[in-house]
Formats: structure tokens, sequence, C-alpha cells
């Protein structure tokens, strides 16, 4: 574990970052890429909801071409690291195309690193041909992260990337260029409010792991059970975020373990027991099991999460909404965000403007209309 | 002849009232008094303590014995003012001196009633009112057992205690059915004529004195019903008449008493009356009679000196009011006496709590206290007086009275701070 | 990765960029004692910068359109002149905190509004022509919200009373959890007006810890569904005088008629107990 | 009465001095002495007794001794005679065991492990009898830097500055409502700020409307859960507004006034109906997260046309550098931070004695961590709990903060003794009680004269101290640990305070 | 020759808003007018019991104390049948003269405050003296919570 690699006692590890964010995302259902300006217009809305220490952007659909290849972003706090990190990449993977992202160098941010972008197949060897090439994509990321100073890899996912650092979401969007360079089917975006870290580029958000981004708003007060028990499936929390958390619980109910949202929902923000206690017994009986096994894994504390990977996005809150969330639908395009404001400064003619219950999540997928599921527990 | 800024006629009560209210006011105008007695002033009120051997002689002086001087008062002791000359503005004393006034005070007080009786002439009867009938009394007593007092009221009932304290044996005489009965009510009475009895004083009422026998001096009283009493020693007490000889039949108006207005002015200018021997306001009546008591007498006397030197005030102070006390009895009562018939139909707040030997009554018209009587239990009861005479309306708190303990406490909030914080005078008026 | 971090100052994500008053001029239209302000642009303070402005220049009548999330419309109008009462409409979407703290003014919202919606509302009236957000009417004690359609969260919390002040708050549709928690004084009702025939209300934990005030609540809702600090009680005349009256103005302000709303079947939810903790401890 | 509980104190009676004036009597709430007319003398039930001693300061003959009671358990070092009884409390009632004033656990006291520098030699100690000796304090928000326009031949300061406002001294009265305190407690606290020239805190009670034009002025006024006694004109009329998050003494719960207290004047200041409990929520419902304060803050400067200084006051708990970083960025002008020993009216002793960190090592943390990322500046700080003394004040200020708040040193200034019962109601000093029976006790002039005092003193002594570390400005001694050493603590403890050992 | 004005020179005003009832004003009144002066002594040796010249009235959790205001037209020393109460021109002071008292109680009936008290072991009365001779009136320094006064000016008017 973790504890036991780096750290000499548990008393060592750094204290958890708590934050709290404006959170937007949009997705058109019928796959159709569009430019970043709706996510840039409604994260400058709520501007207020962070305070310049990150912001960042995840799209999806973005590298047609590459669709095939793990899309590494990586940051580098100077060129010995990206010397250790690409020889380490060349080690590990066939890299068919690499490239600086490119930025806008009159956008005044602070500090800003060196900002690359490998496309890049696995090249496993002996035992490792038996991992799938998720497993052996995080087990590399996962190194870098944890034994290369100065790098990380912030993206690592197919057909999508994550754009992110220290700034207003507008700044970075403005920084990378997304507005010009950028197409997509859907678009997450955060907007940071860092309680007690300074901004850095890499703990600015979304975070990701493969295609899976988590925008995430709120500080769970369940972190340290979360973690430990993250911990105990190998998973290894280096940023110290409840932001990363939800990231590896996501990929290891989903990914791993091949849960539907509609489950993973109930494990994060399960239905209180006086609630259950009135269900009928087969779903008295799911609800109380789910609570049961998966105890470690309830996210306690006020959240608002946006989940995306290929195809699906999903917003959920904590059980008794803590945290706000609003979605929207307009034609194909459905979008969640932290105000309905931000909605509505880039759609005012919304058809359906709703609020889910807490715990009730908002899933929209591909082809499907299935975000409008949540709508009879919404007001 | 001399002539003074201010004359007094008496020495008692009202004149040093007078005196001390000039003194407040006028420290330089001249003062005379005109007194028949000679002695120096003394308190009347005090000859039961005195008999009783409670004070001394030097113990019944009212004021010190530099109180003349020291008011710079010439005093005309043992004089006897025969007339007034209200035009010159003289003061005609019985051997033809004249006396001068720029203000004239007339405070002759009263005197003793006597009824026309039969006897009256023995040695042995006295009156209770002035220090030479108790000077008196004091010289018979050794050789009496046993004593008459005609007259249940307050001098009667003190003058009985002391001669029966004395040893006596003594019996009162009430023409009325009770005693006391012009001043409080039946149930009061009861408790006093109980009171006595335990004490070994008989009281016989509705009777009165009908012969005085006795060779020279008296030895039993007939009554009107026929019956005998032994009596060495008889008292009469049955009332005060006010002195007015001196200007009856001049041109000052006299009813009763005096006619004063509330500035203690009589009819006549510069002329003005207090005392005894006046009809003064009575704010609980609402109407001038007389109040022949020695807390009216002293502050008429001082309104009227305030008058005299030129200092406006009313009198509006006083009222019937009695302090007395009977062994070991007080009663204190104000104002009107309603008695059982309650014929002017007053609301009546009363308890009687006869373990305590305790009896509270008050009379209240629209909400204000008309009289009251406190017997037995009398521990501050100038507030009540105080509430009768601010004239406050006493329902909102009226069950309270009848408490032992009743103070400020139990007043509603505001009245309780107004009552105690707006009287708290302010030097001279 | 350390050396990625950086020592970073402090940002006014509220104040930063924030144009002087005098700046802005080209953002409000003032015709007699009317204003109108296009909000397009405009950041948070800048708006209010603008609202005080002309409400100290006498105006009582302001409207603002192009609305998208500023917050705290009507807050900073505690004016000098304490009689001052300005009357604001808004077109859009107006941010958090709509009339927090609001001192007698009125606002009338053509949309939805979000959360905080009179948060420690002292007196006025706001009119919401949409739905709410989150602890609408949070701490309110004094003045009138009505809400056309539904609410989130926690609606009415901590609603107060007392002598001279009683807050009011209508909603025409339903509410989520906790409506009407820790209530300590006001009138809530709740119509149901979005609900399909028959269908209940969904909140759970209605009235919580409730301790004063009182709820109308016009269709279903299950026993569980209440707090345990609730009691139910049918409506007695009194209650029916103030539905038919709150009722009435809800109907006025969105033009609905109250004959068919007033026939619904309404009960009254009161707290049991004025002191719903009192005897958790051991003293 | 519990039935199985040994009385907590003794009453000894000496009955060669009684003289059953019977004031102890009437002296008593909890009813612990009456006189017996059978006997003729004055009996007592010590088993009622709080030993708060007002029997004993009163009795005039000095005939009273108020002590622990002697009777022990079987000693045992683990079930202490406190956990015994609380136990058989909770057996006998089911119920959360109250407690008021603050945490008085066994807990490090840091400043008594810290010591004070003087000149000697090298430089010059001041004498502050005769120097000038400067204690006034700005509290709020300082821009980085001004700008300055020069033309015109004089300086003028283009900077909007933002509010801030001027203490006399570095001694703040700490939150404590109209409604937890009498009135007369109340007051006293506010006539005394506005005498001494310093604030004095709200709490979340209220101001009553009598006192706002006369000492708004000097009053912190508390925005809180409850939000009561909230209004626009309580927020205009005062000189800083506080957001209550927390409270050292029971950090992450509300409380709860009862009912009986909430009198007519109690109900119309905080806004709630008459009767019935004030209860604070543990959480501002409109703030579940850090961006919902900064919300709060800014609805506040909105509230207030950003006219007045916005503190946000929290408990000091595990990651209270990282809060307090949080709150500065969120906008807030002031972070008051109250620690463990922090005082209370009414708080589950669970609460109390369990929850939070002490303030040394809190204030040393934020101020370092304010420190690392530039912005100390940007706010002041005032730190809160169990200031006893004007050393605790100046270490305080040597461990970075601008000014301290002192809650239970000013009640006990007032005549608290620390008895703990504040939450009965029923305080025989007349200063944790709206019984107006015993409220009266408390004179607001002398309560408010012994108050300046107290300041007076502390303020002195302060001046004393700063001389003879050479600095008559105490600016020059925030922050400024060079001042400070520790004596008898751990390296992690002295690293937490960013302090030398002593000798070091 | 007296001179013309009375002069106030002083009583003990009660603020009733921090009276405690704790009844000390009594108690230290009756030790001021012992023969001893100590406390235990008065209490438990003296013979009469010394008795207090002020009282509490209480009607919880109202209380103050009342002692004479020494008027300047005082109603008692008016009805005094013998010259026992008089008003001292030169201190203001209304004066109660034990050996001249009789006991007859009209004082009792005039005060308007009901601050003539009543001994009645000794059937006499009793009042507020100032504590002449001593240095301060002790109800005054003796009450604990400074809510007696003593107001040496008329026209000072802090409390009742």
């Amino acid at each position: 574990m973790l504890v036991k690699r780096c750290f000499a006692s548990e008393r060592r590890l750094p204290a958890k970052e708590s934050e709290a964010c404006g959170l937007f995302g949009v997705m058109d259902i019928t796959g159709k890429r569009f430019g970043g300006e709706m996510a840039i217009s409604a994260m400058k809305n709520i501007k207020v909801r962070g305070n310049g220490l990150g912001g960042g952007f995840a799209v999806y659909g973005l590298y047609p071409e590459y669709r095939d290849y793990y899309a590494l972003h990586i940051m580098f706090q100077n060129k010995m690291a990206k010397e250790q990190v690409e020889s380490y990449l060349v080690e590990n993977f066939n890299i068919v195309y690499d490239e600086e992202i490119p930025t806008n160098p009159d956008v005044n941010l602070f500090c800003p690193p060196l900002v690359w972008r490998y496309f890049v197949a696995p090249k496993k060897k002996g035992e490792e041909q038996a991992l799938s090439d998720d497993d052996f994509v995080v087990s590399r990321v996962m190194y870098i992260n944890t034994s290369i100073e100065d790098a990380c890899v912030f993206s690592s996912g197919k057909d999508m990337g994550v754009f992110k650092g220290v700034g207003f979401p507008e700044e970075i969007a403005a920084y990378f260029r997304l507005a010009e360079l950028y197409a997509g089917y859907l678009w997450t975006a955060h907007s940071r409010f860092p309680t007690n870290t300074p901004g850095w580029w890499g703990g600015a958000h979304p975070f990701s792991i493969l295609d899976w981004t988590v925008v995430h708003n709120g500080e769970i007060s369940s972190y340290g059970t979360n973690r430990r028990f993250l911990e105990m499936h190998n998973y290894y929390c280096t940023l110290f975020t409840d932001t990363e958390v939800m990231a590896y619980a996501v990929d290891l109910l989903m990914r791993r373990q091949g849960l539907p949202i509609e489950v993973v929902s109930r494990i994060f923000a399960p239905p209180l027991w006086d609630l259950i206690e009135h269900m009928e017994e087969r779903e008295k009986k799911l609800y109380s099991t789910l609570r049961m096994v998966y105890a470690p894994l309830l996210i306690n504390g006020p959240f608002t999460v946006i989940v995306a990977h290929q195809n699906e996005m999903f917003g959920l809150t904590d059980r008794i909404r803590l945290r706000p969330i609003t979605a929207g639908a307009k034609g194909d395009l459905v979008f969640l965000s932290s105000e309905e404001a931000a909605i509505r400064c880039v759609c005012p003619d919304l058809d359906l403007a709703w609020t889910p219950r807490g715990g009730e999540p908002v899933v929209v997928r591909q082809g499907s209309r299935d975000h409008l599921l949540s709508l009879p527990e919404s007001v | 002849m001399s002539r003074f800024t201010y004359l007094i006629i008496g020495n008692s009560a009202g004149a040093v009232g007078c005196i001390e209210a000039l003194r407040e006011v006028d420290g330089t105008g001249t003062i005379a008094l005109i007194s028949d007695e000679t002695r120096h002033v003394y308190s009347r009120a005090l000859i039961p303590y005195y008999l009783e051997g409670k004070i001394e002689r030097a113990g019944m002086d009212y004021r010190p014995p530099d109180f003349y001087t020291r008011h710079g008062v010439t005093p005309f002791l043992g004089k006897e003012a025969v007339g007034v000359d209200f035009d010159r503005k003289e003061v005609e004393l019985a051997g033809g001196e004249r006396i001068g006034y720029g203000k004239l005070l007339l405070a002759t007080g009263g005197r003793p009633f006597l009824p026309p009786l039969p006897g009256l002439d023995r040695q042995n009867v006295f009156t209770f009112l002035s220090l030479d009938d108790v000077l008196a009394i004091e010289k018979a007593l050794p050789g009496v057992k046993n004593a008459v007092v005609l007259g249940g009221g307050v001098i009667g009932l003190m003058a009985a205690e002391v001669l029966s304290k004395k040893g006596l044996d003594v019996c009162v005489l009430e023409l009325a059915g009770r005693v006391l009965a012009p001043v409080v009510d039946e149930t009061a009475s009861a408790l006093v004529e109980d009171l006595f009895r335990k004490n070994g004083v008989k009281i016989y009422t509705e009777t009165t004195i009908k012969e005085i026998r006795g060779a020279e001096s008296v030895e039993e009283v007939r009554l009107t019903d026929g019956r005998t009493i032994p009596a060495g020693l008889l008292i009469i007490a049955v009332g005060v008449v006010p002195r007015v000889e001196l200007v009856k039949g001049t041109g000052i108006r006299v009813n009763r008493g005096i006619v004063v207005d509330q500035r203690m002015q009589t009819s006549v200018p510069d002329v003005y009356a207090c005392g005894d021997c006046a009809e003064v306001y009575d704010f609980a009546a609402g109407h001038h009679k007389l109040l022949p008591l020695w807390p009216n007498a002293y502050a008429g006397g001082r309104i009227a000196g305030f008058n005299m030197a030129g200092r406006p005030r009313k009198y509006e102070w006083g009222t019937g009011m009695n302090a007395t006390h009977f062994f070991d009895f007080y009663i204190i009562n104000a104002g009107v006496n309603v008695t059982g018939d309650n014929a002017d139909g007053y609301e009546i707040v009363s308890k009687l709590a006869e373990d305590r030997r305790s009896y509270r009554k008050f009379a209240l018209k629209a909400g204000r206290i008309q009289g009251f009587v406190l017997a037995g239990e009398v521990a501050r009861a100038g507030i009540f007086l105080h509430l009768m005479r601010k004239a406050v309306d006493v329902r909102a708190f009226q069950q309270e009275l009848t408490k032992s303990n009743f103070g400020f406490s139990d007043l509603p909030d505001q009245l309780r701070w107004a009552l105690l914080k707006d009287d708290v005078v302010l030097g001279v008026v | 990765m350390n050396n990625l971090n950086v020592r970073f100052g402090l940002r006014d994500m509220f104040l930063d960029g924030v144009r002087p008053a005098a700046a802005l001029i080209k953002y409000v239209n003032i015709n007699g004692q009317s204003a109108e302000i296009d909000a397009l642009d405009l950041k948070h303070k800048e708006l209010n910068d603008l609202l005080r402005a002309v409400a100290l220049q006498g105006i009582s009548k302001v409207t603002v359109k192009n609305v998208f999330g500023q917050r705290y419309i009507g807050t900073r109008l505690y004016l000098p002149d304490p009689e001052k009462r300005l009357e604001i409409r808004i077109s859009g979407n107006p941010g958090n905190d709509l009339g927090a703290f609001l001192n007698g003014h009125r606002i009338i919202v053509f949309g939805n509004a979000q959360d905080g919606v009179g948060n420690t509302m002292d007196d006025g009236e706001i009119i919401v022509h949409g739905r709410a957000g989150d602890i609408a009417a949070m701490s309110m004690r004094g003045g009138k919200i009505f809400i056309r359609d539904n609410v989130g969260y926690r609606a009415a919390i901590h609603m107060k009373e007392y002598p001279g002040k009683v807050p009011v708050l209508v909603i025409g549709g339903t509410a989520q959890d906790f409506f009407g928690e820790y209530m300590a004084g006001g009138i809530v009702i709740l119509l149901g007006l979005t609900l399909k025939e028959n269908e209940p209300h969904k909140a759970h934990y209605i009235g919580t810890g409730m301790h004063g005030g009182v709820i109308y609540l016009r269709g279903r809702v299950e026993e569980y569904q209440l707090g345990k600090e609730v009691g139910v009680r049918p409506l007695d005349d009194r209650d029916r005088a103030v539905v038919e009256r709150y009722v009435g103005e809800f109907c006025a302000h969105f033009g609905l008629s109250a004959g068919k709303i007033l026939q619904g079947e309404f009960r009254k939810l009161l707290p049991v107990s004025k002191r719903p903790y009192g005897k958790i401890y051991a003293y | 009465m519990y039935s199985y509980l040994l009385p907590e104190f003794i009453v000894e009676r000496r009955e060669d001095r009684c003289i059953a004036c019977r004031v102890c009597e009437r002296q008593c709430a909890n009813d612990v002495h009456a006189y017996d007319p059978e006997l003729e003398r004055m009996v007592s039930r010590a088993e009622a007794c709080v030993g708060c001693q007002r029997c004993a300061v009163l009795c005039p003959t000095g005939a009273l001794l108020i002590r622990p009671h002697p009777a022990e358990y079987r000693p045992n070092s683990s079930w202490t005679r406190e956990k015994l009884q609380d136990l058989k409390k909770q057996a006998e009632t089911g119920g959360v065991i109250l407690t008021g004033s603050g945490n008085d656990k066994p807990y490090r006291i840091y400043w008594d492990h810290l010591v004070l520098n003087a000149s000697q030699v090298t430089n010059p100690s001041i004498d502050p009898l005769r120097e000038p000796m400067e204690l006034k304090t700005f509290l709020g928000r300082k821009p980085d830097t001004l700008e300055i326009d020069l033309d015109n031949g004089g300086v003028k300061i283009e900077s909007a500055l933002h509010p801030n406002v001027p203490v006399a001294t570095p001694i703040v009265f700490s939150a404590m409502s109209y409604g937890a305190i009498s009135y007369q407690a109340f007051q006293s606290l506010a006539r005394a700020a506005k005498e001494a020239g310093t604030l004095f805190n709200t709490g979340e009670g209220g101001l009553p409307k009598e006192m706002r034009a006369a000492y708004g002025g000097n009053a912190i006024v508390q925005c809180a859960s409850g939000r009561f006694g909230v209004d626009p004109e309580y927020l205009n009329c005062a000189a800083v507004i506080e957001i209550k998050i927390g409270q050292g003494a029971k950090p992450g719960i509300g409380g709860h006034l009862p009912g009986e207290k909430v009198s007519e004047n109690i109900s119309v200041t905080r806004m709630i109906p008459r009767g019935t409990d004030a209860l604070s929520p543990a959480p501002q419902h409109d703030i579940y997260s850090i961006e919902d304060l900064s919300m709060l803050i800014y609805a506040l400067k909105e509230a207030t046309n950003y006219e007045k200084p916005v503190s946000v006051k929290i408990a000091a708990v595990h990651n209270v550098a990282a809060i307090a970083s949080g709150m500065v960025r969120a906008g807030a002008d002031i972070i008051a931070i109250d620690g463990l020993r922090g005082g209370t009216g009414a708080a589950p002793k669970i609460i109390r004695d369990n929850v939070g960190i002490p303030i040394e090592l809190a204030l040393a943390a934020v101020d370092k961590r304010l420190r690392e990322e530039g912005i100390r500046n940007k706010c002041s700080i005032l730190a809160a709990g169990g200031i006893r003394c004007s050393a605790d004040v100046v270490k305080a200020i040597a461990l970075g903060a601008d000014a301290v708040y002192i809650g239970t040193a000013a009640l006990v200034a007032m005549g608290c003794t620390l008895c703990q019962k504040c939450y009965t109601g029923k305080c025989n000093w007349g200063i944790c009680t709206q019984d107006p029976y015993l409220a009266k006790r408390l004179n607001p002039e002398i309560a408010g004269r012994r108050l300046v005092n107290l300041l007076h003193g502390w303020s002195h002594e302060i001046k004393e101290m700063l001389g003879g570390m050479g600095i008559n400005a105490i600016e020059s001694l925030r922050g400024n640990r060079e001042h400070l050493r520790g004596v008898g603590l751990a390296e992690w403890e002295l690293d937490v305070l960013g302090v030398k050992g002593a000798g070091e | 020759m007296v001179l013309g004005r009375v002069i106030l020179m002083g009583r003990v005003l009660v603020k009733p808003e921090v009276c405690i009832g704790c009844h000390l004003c009594e108690i230290w009144c009756a030790v001021a007018h012992s023969r001893s002066k100590n406390i235990i002594k008065a209490f438990t040796s003296e013979q009469p019991k010394p008795l207090p010249r002020v009282i509490v009235e209480e009607r919880l959790p109202l209380t103050f104390a009342l002692s004479c205001r020494h008027c300047a037209e005082p109603d008692c020393v008016f009805a005094c049948i013998s010259g026992a109460l008089y008003k001292d021109r030169e201190t203001g002071r209304v004066v109660h003269d034990r050996a001249r008292c009789v006991g007859c109680y009209s004082c009792v009936m005039a005060c308007p405050y009901g601050c003539v008290l009543i001994n009645e072991r000794e059937r006499q009365v009793l009042k507020c003296d100032l504590c002449t001779g001593l240095d301060f009136p002790y109800c005054v320094s003796h009450c604990p919570n400074g809510a007696l006064v003593y107001e040496e000016a008329a026209d000072k008017h802090g409390g009742f």
C-alpha cells in the first residue's frame, strides 16, 4: 500500500485538501461534437464559485484520429522530468505521436509547466500479458505519478483529454486555446475553490483515470474511510483530494466491478435506513445489502459530482443534497451544473430544467434519454 | 404698645407649627405668642403618658427649653387675650395691655365639654386635657380606689387605661352603643371593649351619668339606667369644643369653630386660625370641619405660617386621623369611619384575623380609599394615608390591602415608583 | 511533484475587475420614476451598485433584464430612508441569495430562482414566476414569498416569527426533503399544483425539528414523511381564513383562480412542542 | 435530584459565627440553605450545592465554607469519580450530559510552556510608565500595497481600503449572547467595551434595539446558524459582523436556548416566538461548503454596503490552518479561532471535553499557513479560548494573533466562579440566567467597571512585557516568535508552534 | 435665630433594578445600631437584639430596600406629639430622639413611605438616622451590589 511504500507512518501523510467548486457538464446525446464555448461561458458565469486556484475541462470525442490510442497528457516542471518520463514511456509504450500541447503565451498564468501529449499503445511484457490494457495503463500512470519527481500524468484515456491548471477556468481555457482548437460531444468543467492548498497545476480538476473524469464539489467527511478502503484495492491516492477518491471509487465499482451507475449511485448515496424501512421487500433487501457490503464507500458529507467517460455522463449529489445540482435539456443537449444560471446563460431557452433528489443520479447516455428517468423525483 | 410682625394666640401644636414655618421663610420678622398658661410649650397629647409615669414632667415639653429664643419669639405667657381689634390690628390682654400685629394667628385650641350634670362641683371631678388636669389627678390618686370615666372616646379610654394600670377599679360610661363610635366601626370597637374587659375595666354603654354624688368629693355616680357606681374619681371626657369666645361676635366668621379657607385665613384679613378652634379643610371629606387632632393642628399652623409670611400654600393635609393604643393594642385610623350600616354605600375591603387580633378595613369610593382602620397590626399605616391623600385608585390591588405586610411592593410598578419618587420634596416650598 | 506546488496570493472572485458605478451608466436607462437595467455581463456587485444607486436617486420601479445568476439582488437596499420602497422586476435567472436580508422591497422574478431566495429576509415581497432552489425562505422572519412552481430542499428552514412579524411563504408546486425543517414560526402553504392527481408529495423529513409556525399542506403525504416533531390537524375556520387570504394573493400574482385550489384537501402541520429537545439532556 | 449520586460539595457552617441572617438562603437559587424555625438555625442540603460560592462570599460573618465533598468512591484511575457520576446520571435519565464553561480536562496548556523574552544589554528595555507604548490595533483586511498619488504637492492614497476597525487594546470580549447571559451581563460587556475603546460580541442573540445607537459602534454582531436577531439595521449599526461557524467549546454542534428563557425582550431581540426554544442549528444552512461561506460573506458585505469588516469564527479543529486559508480566500476580513478551552453556556460535556484542539497550536498553524500562502495580511486573526491573563495575550500575539477574544476571563471579572452550571439558568451570580431575581445581582455599573479595570490592568501588564522586550508598539510583537521560547515541549510541539526551545 | 432654609443633607435611596433582596442592609443597619458594632456579638449576645431601620420589600423578583428619606417636610415630624421627631436644621436629617418618644405611633400613621418602623418590644419607633456618628451609612457601604446610594443633595435623583 501507498502508506507503506511512501510514508513512514500514516501520521506523515499530507493533509487532505479540502475544496469546493463550481461544476458544469454538457453532452450531446447524439454524439455530435461541438466547441468549448458553452462550457467556458458557463464557468465564467459561476466564477464566484471558484477562487482562481484551479480550473479545468475534460473533453470527450477529442481525438477521433487517435481514438484507439491512449492519450497521455503530462505536465513537467522541468526538462529532466520530461526526459525521465519519456524514457519510461518508451520502455512501456509504443508512442505513435507526441507533441507539446499548444498554449497561448499571452495568457498570463502562474508558473505554467511544460505540457505534452503522447498517443500511446501499451507494450506489455511477460506476466503483464495477462493484464488488461486499461490495468496496464493505470499501473504505469500510477508509477509516474508516484515515483517520478516533477511530472504528472493528468489525462490518460482514449479519445478524450483533460486540460487544467492554476487559474480561473476561463483563463485555463484561453491558455490551452480550447475554444479555437477543440471539439467534443461531452464537456465537463470545474472551477476550484481549495480551502487549504495553494493551487498547483496537477491538483486542478477534472481528475481523471483512463477515460474516467470526475469533477466534484464539496468536502467528503468520509474521506479517510473511503481512501483506506480503496488503498486495500491497490489504488494509490497521491493527490489527497476528495475528487481522487471519487474517481478511484468509480473506477473500482464501474470499470473493474462492472456495476451500473444506477447501483453505484446507491452505494455512494444510499437511502437512509428510515426510508429503506418503508420500501418494498425486494428493494429493501437490495438497499440493505448494498449498504452492508459497500459501507466503506458511502460518500458521507456534502458532494456533487459529475462523472464522465466514453458516451456517458452522470451527476449525483449526496443523499441529503448538501450541494446543489441542476440539470437542463434542450433538444439533444443535456446539461448539468451547480447553478441553473450557468446553464441558462449558455442556453436561455431550455426545454427542461430540473433538480433531482439527493442521491438520485442524472444519467446522460449516448443515444438514450435516460436522463429523463430522474425527472419524477425532481422538482 | 409693642407690635409684632406675627402674633400668635395659643401655645400648642398650631402655634409651634406656625412659628417653625415662619422661620423657614422669614428670618427677620418679629414673632410674639400669647398664652393664658404660664408653661413652656408642652404637648397636651402626652398627659396620659405623664400620668402613667412613662415620662417625667420635663418630657412633656413639646420643644426644647430654648425654643422661643432660638426662634426669636417673644412669649407672653400667663396672659389671656380678651379681645381683638381687627381694624387697628391689636390684641387686648386681660389687664388692658395691647399688642399690635401684622398678621395674627388664632390658635386658641379647645376646651373640654362639660355636660350640665348635677354634682359637677364635687372634688375629684376632672377633665383630661391639660397639664393642670393631670397634675390635679395625680395629687388626688393616692386616696382613690375606684374611678369612673365618662366618655368612651379616645381620651376617655386612655384615661381609663392609665387609671386601671394605677390599680384603680375603673368603669367607663359611654352614651353610645359602643366605645370609640365616632372613630372606628363596630368590629374594632368590640375588639377594644373586649380588651378593656380583659384588663379589668368595666364598660357600660348606652348609659351616662345622671347625677354625681358625694360629700365634698365625688363618691359615686348614678346612671341614667338607674345603676349606681362607686367613683373616687370621675373623669369627664366627652369631647372638646373650640375656644372661640375671643372672636365670637366680632366680624370674624365662626361656625362651630372659626371658619378658615384652605390658606387657613379667616374671614378677616391678616387673621388666620388653626388647630382645635378652627374648622379646617378635610381632604377626605372634601369640606371644612373640626379636626381637633394634634397632627392637624401642627400642620394647620404650619400652613398658616407660610401664608402669613407671604408664601401661599394650601392646606390639603388634614383629615380625621388617630394613632391610639390601649394596653398592647394599637389602632390607627384615618378618613371616614364607615360603620355597620354603611349608609353612604362605600365599597368595603376588610379582614379580621382573630388569631392575631388584627383587623383591617378600608372604605373605598370609586376605587379611592376614603377611610381605613388598622387595629392590632399598624405597621406602615402611613402608606394608606398616602394613598388616600394622593387619591390613588387602588382597585388593581385592593385585595392586597388587608395583608399585614402590605407595602409598596404590592403596588403596580408605575404607581410604586411614582409614589416613591415624586414626593421627596425639595427644600422649602 | 512537489515542485509543481506554487505559492499563490489571493484573487477576489467577487470584486476583482468590478467597475465603479459611474462606469456602468450605459447599463441603465432611467425613465421618470422607473429605470431599466440590462444585467448582461454585470457582476454581482455591479448590478447591486446600480440598484442601490437608482434607489437612492428616488426611482421606485426597476426592471432588470438578462439576469444570469447575479446574486444578492435587493440585499444592498437598506437605505437611509427606511420608508423608501423599490419594486424590482427581473427577467432571467437571478442568482443565489435573491433578496437576502431584504428590507421591505418587492422583487418579482420572471423565471426560475436559485438557492437561498429570501434568506434571512426581514420584510418585503418576493414573487417568483417559476421555481426556486434549496433553502427558500431560510430564516425568514418577515415579509412574503410566493413561488409559483416547486422548491428544492429545506424550504422554509428555520423560518421564524415574533411579535409584529409573521413571514409567509406560499409554494405553488411541491418541495423536496426537509421542508419546514427547524421551523420556529411563520406561515407556509404548499399547494402541490405541479403534482398529478392523487400523486403524493415526495418530500421526506417534513418539519423535522419544527417548534413553531404552521404549514398548510394541500395534497397527500404519508405519516412517515413527516418529522417526529410534527402533528397533523384539520383546518379550523381561522386556518381557512389564513389559507384563503394567502392563496388569494398567490393566485392574484400568477393569474390563477383560487376557487379550485381551495377545494383541495388541506391539512395543517403543527409542531407538537415549542421545546422539541427539552428532554434530551441530563442536567 | 439524582438518587445514586454523592454530593459534589460539602457545606460547612461555623455555628459560632452564623447569625441566621438567611442571606445564604436568599442568595442560593439551588435551595441549599434554609432556616429551620424549630431548631432556630440554618440547615443545608449539600446535595443541591453547585459550589458557586455565592453564599460563602456574601455571608456577612464568614460562617460558610463550601468545598468539594470529601466522600470518594474507591480510587480508580480509569473510573474516576466524574465518570461514575456521569454514568449514574445517564443511567437515570437517558440524557446527554450537559455542562457549562470551558473544557476543564488536563490537556496541556501551551501558554504555560512558553516563556517571554526581555532585553538585556544589546538593546534597551523601555519603561512604559514614562515612554509611549502603543497597543492600538486595526482589525480588518489590509491591501498588499498602497497606490499613492504624489501629484499636487501632497500625498493622496489612491487605493480603495477595506474597512478596518481600531481597538485601543488587543483584547476583545468574546461572543456571549443576550439570552445565554443576562441583559445585565450583556450590557456590562457593552459598556466596558465602549469605555475601554474595544469591542464586544453580541453572540447569536441579537442586539436589543435600545442598545444599538449607544453600543453598536463597539459591537461585533454575529450572524450565526439560527440567524437570531439579524436584520439589516442590526448589521448596519455594528462595527464588525461575524459569521459564527463554530465555537471552541462545542465544535460542530449547535445550541439550544430553552424556551423558558425566551422572555418577551429576548423574543423580540432574537426575533423568535416567545417561549419557544431558540435552536441554533449545527451548520448554517446556507453554508455547506467553502464557496457558500464566500456567498454569505459577500451577502453580508452587500447588506452593509461594503462598509464593515466581516469576521468568520471557527472552532480550532484538526485542519484549522487549511480552513482558515479557505476563509481568507472566501473573503473573510477577520478570522476568529476558538480553541479547545473556550467557554460556553451549555454544551454536551462529551463534546466540550473531547472535540477540538488547543488554541495555541491552532493559532500558530494558521499564522504559519497564511504567511506561507502570502495572505496573512489579508485578514486579522482573533484568538480565543482559554486566554487567562495578559501573558497569554502577549504569547498569543507573538504566535500571530492580532488580538484576542476573552470570554471566561470577562465572566470571572464579573463574578463567575466557573461552577459550570450555566445551562441550568440558575446562575447565582446573575450572569448566566434570565431569572430577573437572579439577573439583577449583576449591576452593570459595577460589572462594567470591573471589566474596564480588567482591561486596564491587562493592558498595563502588556505594556510592561512589551517594554521589557524593547518593543513600544504591539505590531512589532505580532507573529514575532523570536520573543518566545518553549519549555518542556516535545519536538513536534515546538515545530507546530514555530518556537525554539529555551536556550536554543 | 435659625436659618430660614431647610437643607436636605442626604438620604439613602435604592436602585431597585439592582437590589438583590439579600437583606444585608437590614443586617448591617442592625449592627450599626448595636452596642458592640460587631456583627457576631450584635446578633448572638446582645439583648435586646439590634433591629434594623431599613426594610426590604419583596415581591419576587422585585426587591427593594426602603428607609427614611429625610423629607424636607416630614409628615412624621408634624404628627409627632412629643417632639421626639424633628428635622435637624444643620444636617437636614429627620432625627428621632428615643428619650422623648412615647410610642404613640402617630409618626407611623403619618409617614407616607412606611419608613418609621415599630420596635414592638420597646414600644417605640425606629428610623434611619443615616448612621450618625459612623463614617457612612452602613447599609450603603455594605450593600454588595451598589443598590443603595447615599444621595448627598436633593437634586440628584438616581433611585427611589
